[in-house]
């Protein structure tokens, strides 16, 4: 792999990383409304296999979406005033952490009700058979949305149809205060994929390399027409299911035993023993991150909390 | 002018738009090989291939949900689903997703997809084929809520509703299905949103839809006969309403009488009562009178005295005019 | 395997064949309201697997669920009275062929809905677990039906939970007038049983003596509390969907063919080259058959038509 | 008399009809072992055992069907939908399974079922988190439809609703479940069916549901001091509506208007106009007014424009008197 492509990788890790310590941050404030939901601790799951995407390539978003949609390449600012409910967020502030959507880059929306972005995300995939191009579909969905009945109807249809879709179920152990052995008695949720004839892989979800050379191989092959698969990525959440929720479910070892699984530590010691990285470059990413965290901030809070005039826009075109 | 049967006309609706703008595409269970359980479909298989007409597995939020990702990306789906009832499987992806998408994205997206399914009873279906649910989706911003009642209606309702940019439900009636009527040889819209004067009349205003438009004119001819001349207002669009059109005619008659088939209580005709009576109370020589259904679920073989009918009409236009 | 048992069994589906035959006669006529959905060609899933069940066991049934009901015990009067939509039906002409429920034989309802029953007959295995007995719940539904959600969110609680909850798919190849290839990329649809952590198996459902078997093994584990399973029986829809469906995208050729499958004829023949059965035997059964018909469809005709009184009634306790 | 807040009347409920009642069980997403994710049911699990509390995977469909069949079994679930947007997704199994059940079987069942489900905005939660969708289950002949404002009704109503034989689709409000109030040390219940006049006045009715009950009496002080006295119904019940209490009242004041969260057109205020506009139209002196959300998704941070309140009742309750 190129040496940019892996700093590349890194710098997007830490970047998702501490915007949303940023936005942990800037929530306990009272600065931001409505809920928050992070996922430090999975970051090597989006930017695993949004490496793998085209730019011009769909992706279907969850409640838990920051990473996602940065992985994808969305504008700091405009993500970041978004979250803050403003008027130059992607949304207009009408959207927030939970519903954050970019047209031009293929996000086709987070989504806050469980399993809902799934069937969604096969009509960009059909969209892309239909209109003949071999733009790929991500999409995204927690271990507790693997539950839902829309899991199911969207991949049996996707499979029968072989439609250009990656299935990518994010496996943090846990649906809000719900541990996986309480919502299934399954261990690996890949195997669901035979349930249509399609493949399933479970991989390390912390490991960003790997993540990523399994979401190569299944959006390859979705690009060249052979259908769909399910990649489950098994990470860890190290924060509570929202900002705010002090996992009191879970004891304090635990919660320090995750951190142990770190994907961005795991990463940089591989770059910094292969000699991509030394620590001096990893303060430099810090700043350059922190600088553009600093802009995107100081952008969001200048952006004008929408007035009421934008109220009644776009309910119909 | 022609003749053709209601399904006809949107079998004919549907033709003409897929053949008129290529990213149209119908998607629902059976309605490709079979043609459609009610045959709406019938012929498009044939005429635009498999690339355009989809028959699917029993999964109607994925249906929904693949057509909402379609329609962000510029395609027209249309989608049937077999009957309004089931609706209720696909609830989350109507209301949440589909109507939602524009405006919760700040118009990123436009949403022009269009879900087609009958309602009604007439056939002894029983309970879970045969509910009018149209005022649950009225409640809903961001959707259009058509109920054409005639061939021509429903016909120009359907291309209007495949021509918008916007989400449209548009609820048919099973027992319309065999009703006969003129339709021009020439392409022709009606416009969503204008209600229609299926009849003019100076004495009491009856506001219906669906089948109980047909209901209301039979009311009207018997009314005719007793020398009382009835305005029957084919409301055609549950949302947006056509508030002018109604509020004419009750500046008119100052009499009003609403008549669906939906169960009665929070009905449409609960929206139109609350309307008129909030912008227009003093026209009013009388209360306002709605027909519908009882507060029941539909049964089997008690349907007939479960559906609101012509005689339902006229006596809630004689109770008003006797006011 | 006794011989009252196999004679028995023989009765109920020459029964249910028989019935459903008049049925759709009587409905030919005109004088049944509604849809009917007959299940001819398939008598041996319902009898095999309900002479494995106990009186007091439950039954979740489907739109083309006449002869599950017969097996569970129906009383062919009130059966036949339901179909016709009068007083003395089942459910006083509410309900009609699409809905018959039985509550004295825990026949827990049919549903319009596809996949509408399936988390229903949690509730029922739920409430066994809750009072501490041993009635176990069977589950019918079609193979179109394992693609609505409801099959998928049912499956796994159940297995999860350990309901005692035998899941039986009736795969007569067809979803309305869609193959099951147009519904699924899937041959067998008991694999789907694995994405819950249960057993499933597939069976020869032209069998009733197979499918009794595997029923047996099935249900007596759920009895044990040993958790749900998944069977399904493999057998043929002869005639259109609905009564009326003149199944114009079958060939003849293949209407014929599935024919040959007949689980009458093939039980029969075992029964007579076993000796349990001759000839006259069987021209008796179907004598005593013909009369009970006789007197159900008498039965259910000089029943009062339901009138206006009832209409209000029952719509709350 | 105590003083508890909203969320913990509802915990208190629970609590006793558990203990008075073995086959009451409570089942949903995280309400065992995490207490609710509003924490409703925290404490549940510790009293009663894992039994009777039950943590569920995200299967809301599966769960209301789970207690349909064990509610015909004679148990009394007690489920738990976390935001009242997600009905949507087991809309089928209310709609067409639970609300249907004793009817279509003709009686044969007694469904004796709770859904508790928290609806409204308040917290910025966005346009999937936020909604009030009451009227359409009161177009649902079968189920009643609870939807209580104060601690004290909150908790009455839910343990009559535990109690009753029927599905009750019990409306909390996420803005409210902080909200303290006196409520008896002893047993008590609050009648399903039965409105509460909340302040009694003379001159305007304003009939308003959950949180703008409280909109409204802000409202009235804010009047009381213009000397414009008042009456402030609490409808607490949306199906069957209190029909008795609100001709009552209007037949007093000649005047009304309602009040409600949800979108206003086609909401709860629908019905109630229609009604009073069609049994008692000549006791109205001014137009029927509604007081309600306007026609949009709830949006994210626009919500303090969007959400109704006391100054819109002032405005209505004003209008009504000019005219
Ligand atoms: C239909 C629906 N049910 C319940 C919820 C509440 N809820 C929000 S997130 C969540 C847990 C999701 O778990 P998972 O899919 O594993 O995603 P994670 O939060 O772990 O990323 C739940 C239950 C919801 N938003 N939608
Ligand atoms: C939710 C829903 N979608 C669609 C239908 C219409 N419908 C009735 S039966 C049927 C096919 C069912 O196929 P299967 O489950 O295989 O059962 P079978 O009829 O073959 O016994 C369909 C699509 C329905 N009743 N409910
Ligand atoms: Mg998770
Ligand atoms: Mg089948």
């Amino acid at each position: 792999m190129k040496k940019e492509t892996l700093l590349q990788m890194h710098y997007m890790m830490l970047k998702i990383r501490r915007v949303e310590e940023r936005i942990l941050e800037i929530f306990a404030q009272g600065k931001i409304p409505g809920f928050i939901h992070v996922s430090i601790g999975q970051e090597a799951v989006p930017v695993g296999v949004c490496s793998a995407l085209r730019p011009d390539d769909y992706l279907s978003n969850t409640h838990r979406g920051h990473g996602q949609a940065l992985a994808k390449g969305a504008d700091l600012k405009r993500f970041m005033a978004e979250i803050y409910g403003r008027k130059d967020g992607y949304c207009q502030g009408k959207a927030g952490s939970m519903h954050i959507a970019c047209n031009d880059l293929g996000v086709i929306g987070s989504n806050g009700v469980v399993g809902g972005g799934i069937p969604i995300s096969l009509g960009t995939a059909f969209a892309s058979v239909y209109k003949g191009n071999d733009r790929v579909t991500v999409c995204f969905f927690g271990d507790g949305a693997t539950n839902e009945g829309t899991f199911h109807e969207s991949l049996n249809l996707a499979a029968l149809w072989n439609l250009p879709v990656v299935f990518c179920c994010e496996n943090n152990g846990w649906a809000e205060f719900t541990p996986q052995k309480v919502h299934t008695k399954l261990e690996n949720l890949s195997i669901r994929a035979e349930s249509y004839g399609m493949p399933g892989v479970t991989v390390d979800g912390n490991d960003v390399l790997i993540v990523k050379e399994e979401a190569e191989k299944l959006i390859a092959r979705a690009r060249k027409g052979e259908g769909p698969s399910l990649l489950e990525c098994k990470t860890h959440r190290w924060f509570g299911h929202f900002a705010g929720d002090a996992q009191k479910y879970r004891s304090a070892q635990e919660i320090e035993e995750v951190k142990s699984f770190d994907p961005i530590l795991k990463f940089q010691k591989l770059l910094l023993e292969k000699k991509h990285l030394n620590p001096k470059d990893i303060e430099e990413t810090e700043a350059k991150i922190k600088s553009e965290i600093d802009e995107a901030v100081a952008f969001a809070e200048k952006s004008p909390i929408p007035g009421i005039e934008g109220l009644l826009e776009n309910v119909y075109t | 002018m022609k003749e053709v049967r209601y399904i006809r006309a949107i079998t004919e609706a549907l033709n003409e738009e897929m053949a008129r703008d290529e990213s149209v595409f119908v998607i629902g269970e059976d309605v490709a090989y079979p043609g459609g359980s009610f045959s709406a479909t019938r012929g498009l298989l044939e005429e635009f291939g498999e690339r355009r007409v989809k028959d699917t597995p029993i999964s109607e939020a994925a249906i929904v949900g693949l057509a909402l990702g379609a329609a962000t990306q510029g395609l027209r789906p249309v989608v049937e689903i077999m009957f309004m009832d089931f609706l209720t499987v696909c609830m989350d992806q109507i209301v949440n997703q589909v109507a939602k998408t524009r405006y919760m994205f700040g118009g990123q997206y436009q949403v022009p997809l269009v879900i087609r399914t009958p309602c009604g009873g007439g056939l002894n279906a029983g309970p879970q084929h045969s509910q009018c649910l149209e005022s649950w989706f009225a409640h809903v911003p961001g959707l259009k809520v058509v109920m054409p009642a005639t061939p021509y209606d429903v016909k120009g309702l359907l291309k209007a509703s495949i021509r918008d940019d916007n989400p449209v439900l548009f609820v048919e009636n099973k027992a319309l299905y065999g009703l006969k009527g003129e339709i021009p040889e020439e392409d022709y819209l009606v416009p969503i949103g204008k209600a229609d004067v299926k009849k003019p009349g100076k004495d009491v205003t009856v506001v219906a839809t669906s089948r109980m438009v047909h209901q209301s004119l039979e009311a009207a001819r018997t009314l005719f006969e007793e020398g009382i001349e009835v305005e029957v207002i084919d409301l055609r669009t549950i949302s947006p309403l056509d508030k002018e059109t109604i509020f004419q005619s009750v500046e008119k008659t100052s009499r009003l009488v609403v008549a669906h088939e939906a169960v009665k209580t929070f009905g449409v005709g609960a929206e139109i009562a609350a309307m008129v009576a909030e912008e227009m109370i003093d026209c009013l020589d009388a209360p306002i009178l709605r027909v519908g259904a009882p507060f029941t679920p539909v049964p089997f073989n008690l349907e007939r005295f479960y559906l609101p009918n012509a005689e339902d009409v006229v006596r809630a236009v004689k109770k008003a005019l006797a006011y």
